[in-house]
């Protein structure tokens, strides 16, 4: 544990790790994207639009998943103050946003053919817009302070309250249902063949892989700030 | 405002080093106090007599260096700090939309103090006549006398003043001046923060801005 | 303990004395409802078809905007540092002021829901509903708004952040008590949404108070 | 008049920077329509039916809480009397705030309005009636606010004193700028709610700031 | 702040009274203080200074009696008299959103000064090298400065200033000290309220709790 914390030795591992990283993403995106958007077969009740899929359901799991990083590393870092998980989860928050902005966009642009709107108020795409809001929230929350180390800790514990939301995003359908009017979206011959599976998965690997490449970018610039930011400290402390 | 005497002890601070805002406040400083015995904190505008004050109350904290109470580091049971001090900073804690006399009962009930203490205080502090009068119309120097009062009456060994003898006229000064010496009397400890005269002649004086070397703490 | 009652009955003092908070809850509810019901015009179908949604949305937004002050006003005149320094454990003054905060919010939106929800036409049978999913969800809107205040204490645009925070985690609330109310509009006997009020708010009780009170704590410094 | 416009370019930058008040009203308007979104349910005729009273009143509870700040900040912090002896016309630095509030509220609304009327179904032949409704109302809202945020300063129960004294005034409007909405989505084209609002902005601009003023000097003696 | 020299003026009060929430706070108090003169107003916490103070710079209104510049009652034109005169407060209006800069910066566009004015008093006050900084993270003196240094670019003839001298260092005391003789050398006035030492050993002195006959005004 405490080797880890060690930033040093964590860049270490992390450097090693980056290029297999960023290679099988790019490798994987390469594969997956033609297939998934050509070869793949289309659903015989959604046609053609199903290929949103491919993009929509990696970016709603790494939407929740890379949120479930931060609210571990804030854990850690409020209780064991380790600076490099807070750093971990501050590079990860703009991934996250991303990654579920780009979900709620793709779920938008398939909602307009399937259900004939953008927009429905279902608990689903509800408890999707609040985790948006939520990396939204904490990255103004960390910028919100003269004192830098006063955001890095509120936006910690927001981070952690924050994960509640989690499981309400994976069980929302049903709690919606059983309270309002019947299933909006009805999966009925959706359960996925192999044929639509294996190029899902390969474009959740993707997806995953690019997430390890881009946070040890965001890491890196991150540490050598914090580096700046130490060293100016010393001259001052020195004068 | 005679009392009990307190138990002796020690309040100690060993190379504290404070950063607000990026900039380095206070490097490698050390003190030591001991039952009966006051400090001074004296240095220029910005220099960080307020910051040291609120280190030592456990409100902030300090990059490096440690607090330590008879041995224990305050940082250890912050509440249990917070007990055995009485805090008057620069900004009053007085509620304007209450009378003097509910803003210090207030204050005294969470220190288990009586009310026959606020109202002595309240005398101390030439507040009797001002008792039932909602702190909003309170000029400057009243309002202030309160926060004293609050110190007072709070029964705590420790008192951490930030420069007490501002907007204070003669009368006020006086009073201040007799309740410090009582305070020492008793075995209380005093750190105050100050630009001109002390009240006290016979506190030591520490400059904030000095780098001391480790040994010559105490 | 002492301290605990000590905390809370000044909290009260002060806000039925100056800071209001009471009356300026339930006028700017009365307000927000009338509004309402001028904006959406007089057709009763209508109104009593959204009443459930107008009186829970006011009430989440009068929490939300008298929870600024709850530490702000401790803030800035240093009451907060003494009430820190008081040897008052710190989690007893945050349950102190969220119950404070309680009484002359959420209670004083129960006591005003009734004729809000009169004047917007609710139907009869949807009353007992109202009640109930107000009882449960005013507490836990209280505890959410105690850690997104004590977050949210002296940064830089307090306002935004705050209203910005507590959005998301306000929805489920504003949720299950609409629809708690709406079931009962429609005469669906539904105990799923009070099981899910119920449970949130013993969730925030256990978690709220201590998360505020370290986020204090930092605050502080 | 450099006075007027070194106050103005305060109040603009103060409200940008920290007070946050573009931001907070833009969130707090889609916060709050967001709100009874949810609340009302996902019905649409229902949502498109209370769309202009949603938007109205949300953009009046709006003017109304930021009213609250318009004097009360400078006067707690001594700004306000130094303004007032700075030599400028207490006129112009009401009338300098109240621009600063309708750029930072009315302003806000105007540009936050279609976004939100667009996730309430709006219906498209509604938007040009609820903007121009938008743009001659608005600036109303913060003449009268400002009399009124200059009458309740320092008084002991501002918050609700202000919202009272303005609610009456604010009623006439909200009918009026619902009605012209409503109107339009009717298909009536009905000039009346127009020129009902745009002789109310007249009227506004020609008492409100001398007004104001004089309650201004009256809250400082 | 050397400049321009004022025109001489002369500003009095005769026999004011005051009372403020029901209670008489000034009775009967007459005052006369001409160009290059100073006046300190004394008394103990709660007499009325600051309440004078605020009737000078018609920020409030006594209950009976008149003030006059050059003859002519203030409360005629409100605005011209406050174009004339710099006042510092308990209150120091400092904006904490905006930095030291921005703060004066505002206050001299206001009254006309250029932004060499605003950078002069801020090298007089020593807040040149705080002069980017957010207002938010000055302490307590750094504060007041600032409250000083608008004062001191306001180009008035008339200062009214509240204990002006309350949470300063020796350095800062010192370039009070100077700007306040420099400016009575200009021809300008000083009404000071003060607890200890005024700075001005040339100053008069108005006890303000005295009732003074009216004969004794001038
Ligand atoms: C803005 C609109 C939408 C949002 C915010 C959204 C959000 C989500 C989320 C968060 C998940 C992951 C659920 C989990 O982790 O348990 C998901 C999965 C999925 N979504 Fe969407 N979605 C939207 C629209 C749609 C539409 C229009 C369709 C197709 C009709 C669709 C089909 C799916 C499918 C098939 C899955 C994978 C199955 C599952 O994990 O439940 N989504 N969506
Ligand atoms: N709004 C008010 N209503 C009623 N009484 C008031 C009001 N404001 C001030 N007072 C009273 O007027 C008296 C004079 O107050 P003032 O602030 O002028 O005193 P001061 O001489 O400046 O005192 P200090 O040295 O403490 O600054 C005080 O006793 C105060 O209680
Ligand atoms: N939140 C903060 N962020 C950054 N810097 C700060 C912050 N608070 C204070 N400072 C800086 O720390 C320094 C020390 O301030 P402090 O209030 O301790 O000074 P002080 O010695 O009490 O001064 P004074 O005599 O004026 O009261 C100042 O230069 C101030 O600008
Ligand atoms: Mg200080
Ligand atoms: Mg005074």
């Amino acid at each position: 544990m405490h080797k880890f914390a060690n930033p040093t030795f964590f860049m270490k591992i992390a450097n090693a790790v980056f290029p297999y990283a960023a290679g099988l993403s790019a490798l994987c995106f390469a594969v997956g994207i033609p297939i998934a958007l050509v070869f793949s077969p289309p659903d015989y009740q959604q046609s053609e639009t199903v290929r949103i899929m491919y993009v929509h359901v990696p970016a709603a799991w790494m939407g929740s998943m890379v949120y479930g990083v931060m609210a571990v590393s804030s854990a850690v870092y409020l209780i064991w103050r380790h600076t490099i998980a807070h750093i971990i989860a501050r590079a990860s928050a703009p991934i996250g946003a991303m990654f579920t902005g780009l979900c709620l966009v793709t779920g938008m642009l398939w909602g307009q053919p399937m259900w004939g709107t953008f927009w429905v108020w279902d608990a689903r795409l509800t408890s999707m817009l609040i985790l948006f809001f939520l990396y939204l929230g904490y990255i103004a929350l960390g910028d919100s302070f003269e004192d830098q180390e006063r955001g890095d800790k509120a936006a910690a514990l927001l981070a952690l309250v924050g994960s509640v939301n989690l499981p309400i995003i994976h069980f929302s359908v049903e709690w919606w249902n059983t309270l309002h009017q019947p299933a909006i979206r009805s999966f009925a011959g959706f359960s996925i063949n192999a044929a639509m599976l294996w190029p899902l998965l390969l474009m959740v690997f993707a997806f995953q892989t690019y997430y390890v490449a881009v946070l040890i970018i965001r890491l890196r610039s991150e540490l050598l700030s914090a580096k700046i930011r130490t060293a100016r400290f010393n001259l001052a402390a020195a004068e | 405002m005679s009392g009990p005497v307190f138990n002796t002890a020690e309040f100690s601070g060993a190379r504290l080093n404070c950063q607000r805002g990026g900039r380095m406040v206070l490097t490698n400083l050390s003190f030591r106090i001991a039952s009966g015995e006051a400090m001074v904190l004296r240095g220029p505008n910005g220099s960080g007599k307020t910051t040291l004050l609120r280190l030592m109350a456990g409100l902030a904290r300090a990059s490096s260096g440690a607090l330590t109470w008879n041995g224990d580091d305050i940082s250890e049971d912050l509440s249990a700090h917070g007990a055995r001090l009485g805090f008057a900073g620069h900004l009053d804690a007085v509620k304007s939309a209450q009378t003097v006399r509910e803003n210090l009962f207030f204050w005294a009930s969470l220190r288990g103090a009586r009310a026959s203490d606020v109202e002595r205080a309240m005398a101390t502090f030439g507040l009797s006549h001002l008792a039932d009068i909602t702190a909003r119309v309170l000029s400057a120097g009243q309002r202030h006398r309160v926060a004293l009062a609050r110190v007072a009456l709070s029964n705590a060994p420790l008192w951490l003043l930030d420069e007490p003898t501002n907007t204070l006229d003669d009368a006020a000064l006086n009073a201040l001046r007799n309740t410090l010496s009582a305070h020492l009397h008793r075995g209380g400890m005093i750190v105050m923060a100050s630009h001109g005269d002390s009240l006290l002649p016979q506190a030591r004086t520490l400059d904030v801005r000095q780098t001391q070397p480790a040994s010559a703490a105490a | 303990m002492s301290g605990f009652f000590a905390i809370l009955r000044r909290e009260l003092t002060l806000s039925l004395r100056s800071q209001g908070d009471v009356m300026t809850v339930i006028a700017f509810f009365a307000i927000a409802a009338a509004l309402f019901a001028f904006g959406v015009g007089p057709e009763l179908n209508v109104q009593s078809r959204i009443a459930s949604g107008v009186v829970w949305t006011t009430a989440l937004l009068a929490a939300m905007l008298s929870l600024e002050r709850l530490f702000a006003l401790d803030y800035e005149d240093g009451t907060l540092d003494q009430l820190v320094l008081s040897g008052v454990e710190p989690v007893a003054m945050v349950f102190a002021k969220t119950i404070a905060h309680w009484l002359t919010t959420g209670m004083a939106l129960l006591i005003a829901a009734p004729v809000v929800a009169m004047a917007l036409q609710l139907p009869a049978q949807a009353y007992g509903a109202l009640m109930i999913s107000l009882l449960l969800g005013t507490p836990t809107l209280s505890l959410l708004g105690a850690v997104g205040a004590a977050l949210t204490l002296g940064a830089k645009r307090g306002g935004v952040l705050l209203s910005l925070l507590l959005l998301p985690l306000y929805i489920p609330i504003l949720i299950f008590g609409a629809a708690a109310v709406e079931g009962a509009i429609l005469g669906v006997a539904s105990t799923t949404p009070y099981a899910v009020l119920g449970g949130l708010l013993i969730a925030a009780l256990t978690l709220c108070p201590w998360t505020a009170a370290s986020a204090l704590r930092h605050a502080l410094e």
